[in-house]
């Protein structure tokens, strides 16, 4: 028996089968009852309707560091009819994307309603299978076809032996739905005891007491949140003094627009949705210019569109915050799947050279900190700072104590900003040399500092210039301000165990988790890395970061792009030659891509793993998504 | 916006600090702008630190440094963006876009249109000269005003009439005037200032460099000033006076359509320490458990 | 005396004074006399009337490598009246800025109209000076004010005793104004000879006979031509097969459109002002789709403004070429002055990553060679092929033999093109996976080979997808193109001199020039040093680059930015250490600029020098040039 | 464009190669769209490789991925600009752009406005639902068409009416259709094909998943055929019209506007090696000498 540790996966028709409403209450039930939930790889199309979905949840009773590579615990198929146009019955689709991924002894649950699927293999794998005819139950018995994935919330309740008495399901519901009546609450209800009957029957004719797995919930002083990376993004940005956000809608960033057109009115903000992605960005500057913190957000096309923005804000010194949620490009390339793909971008785009700050986040929390921090930096150094997220950060959730949002809450400090207070006599110099490189910013409305900004070469004054001396004297104002950030604010990467004479593995973005994972299944092999992991990465630290490399016997960059970006930055910067474990087929990585990469490299041979031949789905013919 | 002082007309006069060297062309036709601008500001009585001049890449752009005032200069094709963003963070400022018809109507396009739409009270002043003054001398698409040409191609199309693409877009004001006469640009860039949304003046200024066919003497003969009767408020109306304008030649001067829209008020949102402190994240968590 | 060997300078106030009318036909007469003329520093400002501009003109009887520092021999100094907006007079603006690079024993002449300016310093220094009421001549005695500059022109030419017989300026007269009437011709000759009578005077009331420069036809077998970068650019592009060419006109790119926009038509093409900068590229990208060689070309913020395009040209393996013709930024910058700041965004601009080929072009020379081969490579290899050249070559001036463009003319070859004869059966895969990376290409109407082409992923049929094997195959397909392209087309740095445990200067663009003047002043001095100089730049030819600069005994990069883009990309790619000498005032580099900063590197203690402190003109009070 | 062949319907109507699975939501518009583009280019009888579909980004844009003819897709936005190079370069193709009205006058806005004016000869089907439905349900510049809003804000402004810029922009063909009545869209699709200049057909095209204001339903109460005495090409009978139907909170379905320009006829464009040999660089000396 499998107690608090299992992989749940629910696969189905995306939008008609409604898979991530059965995923959202488990996840839910589960973070009440004190378990840890673990969801990184929502699998959806950028079509609306009939691609395949999944959403797999890691449950467990301390926080999961991976999600277990592909290997599946219990998989649920929520699809039910036969599609023409595929050549494979759709109803088993999920199966046979995801079935061979089960495990030995693993669980099935898939809609019976409008037939039965041959299953025999995976039965000889030891594998029970409950078909279940959710969506028959629902319009034949409840006449309500919605109720089916009720059903098979309640049979997987029942399954995994978890909450049988309803009492957090039933808050759940009532919760939600009480306002509607208690009617919709209670046919729930019956449609969960419907479910679990279902499933019953077929345990008792098995002669099965259990499936192997179970959930227990663990009492939790502290109440938690379930939330992704996209959601702890827009509250970092709240609580770090954010007033203005604008962005015009792509996957995935368009959930922070919807997250704070939703939030930030409450807070006196204004979130505007662009007509394109240039109105977004000029408006943000335009409200920093007014004063206010200001943020926009997109993904890969949307962020290669803004570029010459980039550069204006660099060139007049206008704080500007800009997230890249990135997706797998180039061009509109697969907007919902996960890459690294950007991190070029974030540190050179733009013609002509402005100072500039990356940020990179790989976990739900630093999605959080670092927003905050982002912020910060841009009103300190006024210049453009990007916050790097990624698809398996966005769209990933992770339950947080609410305490981790409430204690240690940082004061917003509006760096540099002049007051009418401030200002002696008339010669307000809004570009003033400075040590530091850092000047004086007054915003519209001051007295007494009136400003000409431009994007036009300028002397302190804003005066439009093309002097020789005072040209190279602005160029190197603005760019003294990375090395001041690199002597105050600049954070090494984060270093996980000792670096002496052990291989190197070095990341960033949401492959954290899997590389830390990858070392401990290492360790456990008897190989000894240090995972270097870095979430500061230009200005590069170079003085914070080179002797650590050189500390290592080897350094084997982990990155999901085709590149080698981070690779690649690191050659130029600290001038230590690097080995890559690279993956670009969509998919996030898997720890076992990461430990076999390292394992490769290490036996010496190649320095450059592509990995991910052997993805999860390759095998089947799969129906093509759209776009 | 704070009440005229007595000062005022002297702050608007005065040179711009940092004082920059007029390099317009001598006779072009912003110099009449820049002297209208001056008119109007000092007549509206705000003073030079609470408005916001967003000039666009341009001869015409430069105005925002000829003039007291915060200015800012972005990308080209820009201003409208910035300028919404800076009125949507404080009501209170005087936000004027300053730019030429290459900026607003050729890659500043796509912001025009949906500015229009969003009717943010500020308002544009479109130098429109007909030609990009600034890259020397190329087609705007304003070029050909005037002009009647027998056959197009792709690579010369005929000109787009700002007013009527404003109007239709759904800007609530739309004005005209010609530089030539700076008392008459005063007087509508102070009602277009005054108006309660986006104000789009279309201000005939000749390049004298580079449009030999729109000139200044051009421009005189071609415009004429709105009858007194017009009612700017009946948007069929402000339709039939541009029909009846082009179907005569001519170019009307004055308030072409005057319509406030309904828009819901904003306070200045929080910009200082002090609004920022003690912020509660509890009101985020409820859809998170 | 000095024969055939000067630098003469005419400056005055833009628009206004014609400064480049004077220059254009001083140009035009010394090539048809068969001397070479070399004119790289066109200085204007990007306001169109009022500022100061000035255009030397080096002169000489062998083809010369740069442009003698800010030395000048012969100073025209065009201003006439006085302008109560500056502090100083106008008519001295010329003088004050350039007259303290006058060498000893120079020339000086300016328009006295208005009235003297003091000279005692400059006489004190030995220079001759020549105060010529031209401005007054033309208005008083000719009655037209712009023979003014002809008069300037007559003095010139009496001075440098240089076709005295007007055999060569008559017949330039008559080519340009005999069409007007032979008034113009006569009058425009009088005017000369004013000009020359004037300063006979001068001449002969300070009892000089000479005044110790002299330029003497050499009978050349050759005609010349006299063209810019830019210009060449054009020709390159249409010899090359260009038959599409859009632009949104910007500093200094424009000149391009203008050429082609002049000549295209004649060979069958079109050319389209875009009316914004992505729709230029949009077009360009369109026509390449429709089968025709297209380019795009723009300068800095252009180039920012169509970075998505790159992206999408780059995946859906359309042909195209971009030209970027860099200007100093970043943002608007500064639009007339130089700098090499762009070659960051052309190796690495957009998100995600695609195959794509920068070349960068670093002679006017170049600029046609590599024009021509830039649509070679992009047909040959269907990715973006961006051809870099900044605004000292776009707007420089230099003569070539008409022999340059007639001989050795290469037949355009339209790569792997597929026509309806080559199409058999029906499957025709626009992205058949090939050893080399590059598929069958068809073009519209192309009956049996219609084509599914989208920048969203894709198989080899153009299916969309987001299968992870065929998503990783395709990424690979496309990146394999470059690894064709090492093996296939890639060229070595050239290389000046023998790197053998010498200090290598490495460089690219316009840089050129000056840093083989530059290793001739080192090499004077003693100092052996081996040039390596950049073309084709990506993808680095790691191979062939560095083997070479390991032969060397130090590396330092000479570039115009800030960073030293060459030298980070030279560290990443051969793990080798870079000292960089740096300019980025907006001035082209001198030669002194280079020798000083080599010096100061081989002398230890420091591995980046900052040039340019000491600008031309930092000295003086300079009113703004607006922008 | 070559004679209609027996065998062009069974091209048109089989499934397209590579064989997209059509992933629109049940009772999706686009799918009338679809049956209506089949019939129109049957009718035609032109062969499908001597058309271009120009796909926008968004559901519409897959319209371009289930029909036969060569299909490109580029970046959001930009539809009009790769078909006007593609059709500047070849005269003789079916230049067909297919996007949604976020693609087209949102991002796209900058394109549409100068693409009317240009004119070239190829057709823009607007597949109009009021919403971004690709990314989920957001506010398109036409949400809000039907519906009565008191008060705006800067956030959310009023919708715009594509057939109104259209035509003030100088587009020569402007009609309007809806794709729950595919045999009149290809009717109007046929018109829009064989127009010699730009031809916009905004499709009112309903998306069941995230507008649920504009249904099938609404289109059908609001949806009328324009009467038979319209004549197209009188443009202010066209504003009237349009005037008309907006009065009487209708959508007038049918040729709204119909007016070629003279434009520049065009050969095709050098493309292969033998259009390309012994090209004399001499032509272009003369400036230089
Ligand atoms: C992205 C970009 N493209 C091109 C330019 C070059 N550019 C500067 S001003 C201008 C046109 C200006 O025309 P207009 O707005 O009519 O102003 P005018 O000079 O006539 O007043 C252009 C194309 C630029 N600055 N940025
Ligand atoms: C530059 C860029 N920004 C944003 C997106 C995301 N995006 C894809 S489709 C779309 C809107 C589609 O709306 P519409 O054109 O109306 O098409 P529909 O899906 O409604 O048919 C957006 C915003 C993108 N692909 N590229
Ligand atoms: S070029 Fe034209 S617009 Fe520019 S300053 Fe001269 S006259 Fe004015
Ligand atoms: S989301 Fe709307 S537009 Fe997209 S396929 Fe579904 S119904 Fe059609
Ligand atoms: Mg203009
Ligand atoms: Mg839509």
């Amino acid at each position: 028996m499998v107690v608090n540790n299992l992989k749940l996966l629910v696969g189905g028709v995306q939008l008609r089968d409604a898979v991530t409403t059965v995923t959202d209450i488990l996840g839910k039930l589960f973070v009440r009852a004190g378990l840890h939930v673990l969801a990184m790889e929502r699998g959806y199309a950028s079509t609306i309707y009939g691609a395949h979905q999944f959403d797999p949840l890691v449950v467990s009773a301390t926080p999961p560091l991976s999600y277990g590579d592909d290997r599946t615990d219990i998989l649920v198929a929520l699809e039910h009819d036969a599609n023409p146009d595929a050549s494979i019955q759709p109803n088993r689709d999920t199966i046979l994307r995801h079935g061979k991924n089960l495990k030995e002894g693993g669980v099935l649950i898939y809609d019976s309603s409008a037939d039965a699927v041959e299953t025999s293999e995976l039965k000889a794998r030891g594998v029970k299978v409950f078909p279940l005819a959710a969506r028959q139950i629902a319009q034949r018995d409840l006449k309500m076809e919605v109720t089916k994935n009720t059903i098979v919330t309640g049979a997987l309740l029942r399954l995994l032996e978890f909450d049988m008495d309803y009492a957090l399901f039933g808050a759940y519901l009532e919760g939600r739905f009480l306002s509607k009546g208690r009617g919709v609450v209670d046919i729930n209800l019956e449609a969960a005891r419907r479910g679990r009957a279902a499933v019953e029957e077929i345990l008792s004719s098995n002669g099965w007491d259990t499936i192997g797995y179970r959930l227990e919930p663990r009492p939790s002083a502290l109440p938690n949140l379930l939330l992704t990376g996209n959601e702890a993004i827009g509250m970092g940005s709240v609580m770090a003094g954010c007033r203005f956000y604008s962005g015009y809608p792509i996957t995935p960033a368009t959930s922070i627009l919807e997250f704070l057109e939703k939030h930030l009115p409450r807070y006196g903000g204004r979130v505007l949705q662009g007509q394109n992605e240039r109105e977004s960005i000029r408006a943000a500057i335009g409200a920093s210019i007014a004063g206010v913190r200001s943020a926009v957000g997109s993904s890969g096309p949307g962020i290669s569109l803004k570029v010459e923005e980039f550069g204006l804000s660099g060139a007049t010194e206008t704080p500007l915050v800009i997230i890249d949620t990135q997706r797998a490009g180039p061009a509109t390339g697969m907007p919902t799947k996960s890459e690294q793909g950007d991190l070029a971008m974030a540190v050179y785009a733009g013609h002509g050279e402005i100072p500039r700050i990356v940020l990179s986040a790989g976990t739900i929390e630093e999605c959080y900190s670092l927003a905050f921090e982002a912020f910060d930096l841009a009103d300190k150094y006024q210049c453009p700072v990007f916050l790097l997220s990624d698809l398996t950060l966005t769209d990933g959730r992770k339950n947080l104590p609410q305490t981790f949002f409430t204690e240690n809450q940082k004061p917003v400090v509006r760096h540099g900003l002049v007051r009418a207070s401030d200002i002696e006599g008339d010669g307000y110099h809004r570009f003033a040399m400075t040590p530091s490189g850092i000047s004086p910013r007054s915003i519209v409305g001051t007295p007494g500092a009136i400003f000409k900004v431009s994007g036009t070469e300028h002397d302190e004054t804003g005066l439009i210039t093309t002097d020789p001396s005072k040209r190279k004297a602005m160029v190197e104002k603005r760019m003294r301000k990375m090395q001041t950030y690199l002597r105050e604010d600049a954070k090494p990467p984060q270093v996980f165990g000792s670096p002496d004479g052990v291989p190197l593995l070095a990341g960033w973005g949401s492959t954290k988790m899997p590389l830390l994972d990858a070392q401990a299944r290492l360790r456990a092999e008897g190989t000894e890395t240090c995972v270097v992991y870095f979430t500061h990465i230009w200005p590069f630290p170079v003085h914070l970061v080179a002797p650590l490399l050189r500390q290592g016997s080897e350094l084997i960059v982990v990155e999901q792009n085709y590149a080698g970006q981070l690779a690649d930055l690191i050659q130029q910067e600290c001038l230590v030659e690097t080995s890559r474990v690279l993956k670009y087929n969509g998919r996030p990585f898997y720890t076992a891509d990461i430990a076999g990469g390292v394992r490769q490299v290490l036996a010496g041979g190649t320095r450059v793993v592509r990995v991910g031949e052997e993805a999860p789905d390759a095998a089947i013919v799969i129906v093509p998504e759209g776009d | 916006m704070s009440v005229a002082s007595p000062g005022t007309a002297k702050l608007w006069e005065q040179n711009a600090f940092p004082r920059h060297r007029i390099q317009w062309c001598p006779g072009c036709g912003d110099f009449g702008v820049l002297a209208a601008l001056k008119m109007a500001l000092v007549r509206m009585g705000v003073m030079p630190h609470e408005v916001l001049l967003v000039g666009g890449i341009g001869c015409s752009g430069q105005t925002r440094n000829y003039l007291n005032g915060n200015g800012f200069h972005g990308t080209h094709g820009g201003p409208l963006g910035y300028a919404l963003g800076a009125k949507m963070v404080d009501p209170g400022l005087t936000v004027i876009a300053l730019a030429g018809d290459g900026d607003t109507l050729a890659i500043g396009m796509e912001s025009f249109i949906h500015v229009c739409r969003r009717d943010p009270a500020m308002a544009l002043i479109l130098m429109n000269n007909g030609v990009y003054g600034l890259t020397r001398g190329q087609d705007s698409p304003t070029t050909g005003l005037g002009k009647i040409m027998e056959e197009h191609t792709e690579e010369h199309p005929p000109f787009v009439d700002p007013a009527r693409l404003a109007i239709t877009a759904g800007a609530t004001f739309v004005a005209q005037s010609f530089s030539g006469d700076p008392k008459h640009c005063a007087d509508v860039y102070v009602e277009a200032f005054r108006h309660p949304g986006f104000a789009l003046v279309n201000d005939f200024s000749p390049c004298v460099t580079y449009n030999k066919f729109n000139t200044s003497n051009w421009y005189r003969e071609h415009g004429e000033h709105i009858p007194e009767g017009h009612d700017p408020s009946d948007r069929a109306a402000a339709w039939a006076l541009l029909d009846d304008f082009d179907r005569r030649g001519k170019l009307p001067l004055g308030i072409i359509y005057r319509a406030p829209r309904r828009k819901k008020a904003h306070a200045r949102l929080p910009i200082w320490e002090e609004e920022l402190t003690g912020i509660d994240p509890a009101p985020m968590f409820s859809a998170f458990r």
